[in-house]
């Protein structure tokens, strides 16, 4: 029921490991955590999200958020080991067409 | 012996505890004999539903209750949530929600708005009741993922 | 803001719906930081509790409701388990429990009886109320393990 | 939230793997099962108990009984696999003193 944030930064990469599960309680700290990295112009963020558990709508509201700002400040955003369970909400809501998502084990977008 | 098991719960309106209530939905689902994909789909149906709760009850954080009912039938799960925050316009919400359309530019992209979208595609059959004292939201998930239209109205009879 | 959460819950008097409340038991008690072991300890007590209410609380099996509250505080989490069933003359219930002496012959072996035992060792406070409506049990964990005697009967004023 | 209760026959001797939780819901079925295996006179009844995640009192009352039981048809009754949690629950209550317990990875009695 916590969310483990790690984030290693390489050149022009940031690399987000999430563990756990996201919802209203845990999405706040995500955003705090994931917004600055997609403000740096040039920067690749990659949010690998193999061992996250549970995602709802807060979730999504964040990786929104994100892809804007990352429109907004030409970098790029990437969401890569999607369990089913995970990629299933971005699916029944359409977002999986504006995001760049690839699913574990499945190469799709 | 009544056809029907009624779980109740009250939680303090805070976002720590949706998880919680997730923890007890997957050992009542489990028990009328839902699939794990079932129990994980109910699972985020509620968090919405509660979650709407929290941020949009028009409590402030911390201080406003949420009852959820769970009714446990032979062939389905109902599933109450109940606030006791502001009330909303339903129609007027009903038509800004649904699933993202290309028509949208990325600038007016909405960040919200999925929540009860994602509610009515998850249950089977979902009911907004819409009372001077808060938001009722009771949902249906059948055992065998068919919504059958029977007469079973028990759990919003109470709300 | 006050000081503590409080958690209700309301389940029918049936055995299937004790391994429910461990689950929402274990998601309380990892909010508040205990440990792996401790809330195995505390899922133990609860059930106890209940499982005393289903069976000695004198109603037919199925009929009956039991009322679960967890008092969610900074140090320490209170819970409360109340049956609407018959009491019990609680010293001769006392001079009974404990646990196996090896002065028992094996014919003798009581078969029951470490529940409230059990309880008692698990918890670091107990409170048993025996009232005309039903038995209370009121148990409280600290954090630390360690069970300060402080004024905190908030919980145990609601019964 | 189940128990699943696995008997295996052999020459004297009767294996039960038990996995799931031992609590009010589940005890009355292992009773059923377990106390006629302790009923056959020479009889070895060896419970293993490695897949049990939870114990509580409804448990030691079923293995009081078929205790009780082997001891009045000469037959065996032995738990083996017993977890650190399980362990602790008729240790606790002073009952591993007359039971055949064998812990995980420990051995005693
Ligand atoms: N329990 C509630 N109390 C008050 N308003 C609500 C409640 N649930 C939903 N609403 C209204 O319905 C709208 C749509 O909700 P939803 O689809 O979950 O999206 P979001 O919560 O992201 O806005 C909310 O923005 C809010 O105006
Ligand atoms: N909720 C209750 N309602 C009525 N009697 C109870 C209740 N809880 C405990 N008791 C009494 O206390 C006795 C001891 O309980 P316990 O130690 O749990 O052992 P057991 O349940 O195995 O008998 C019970 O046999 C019963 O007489």
């Amino acid at each position: 029921m916590e969310l483990n944030i790690d984030i290693v930064e390489e050149r022009n990469k940031s690399v987000v490991r999430l563990s756990g599960e996201i919802d209203v309680y845990t999405a706040p700290q995500l955003k705090e955590k994931l917004l600055p990295l997609t403000k740096m112009t040039g920067n690749e963020v990659e949010v690998d999200m193999e061992f996250v558990s549970y995602m709802d709508s807060t979730g999504l509201g964040v990786f929104i958020s994100a892809l804007k700002s990352s429109n907004e400040n030409s970098s790029k955003l990437k969401m890569i080991n999607l369990s089913d369970r995970v990629y299933r909400v971005f699916n029944i809501t359409g977002l999986h067409e504006i995001m760049d998502l690839e699913r574990i084990n499945k190469v799709e977008r | 012996m009544s056809n029907v098991d009624l779980i109740e719960m009250k939680i303090p309106a805070k976002a720590e505890y949706v998880g919680v209530i997730r923890l007890t939905l997957s050992g009542i689902a489990n028990r009328i004999g839902f699939s794990y994909e079932e129990i994980e789909d109910i699972k985020v149906a509620i968090s919405e539903a509660i979650t709407n709760s929290i941020t949009h009850g028009g409590v402030k954080e911390g201080e406003g209750e949420i009852t959820i009912s769970f009714g446990v039938y032979e062939d389905r799960l109902e599933v109450m949530v109940a606030d006791d925050g502001e009330s909303f316009q339903l129609n007027e919400v009903k038509s800004k929600i649904g699933p993202y359309k290309k028509s949208e530019s990325m600038e007016d992209l909405r960040e919200g708005g999925f929540g009860l979208f994602l509610i009515e595609v998850l249950m089977d059959k979902v009911q907004i009741n819409n009372g001077l004292d808060g938001v009722t939201v009771l949902m249906t998930k059948y055992l065998n993922g068919v919504g059958v239209d029977l007469d079973d109205d028990q759990v919003s009879s109470q709300s």
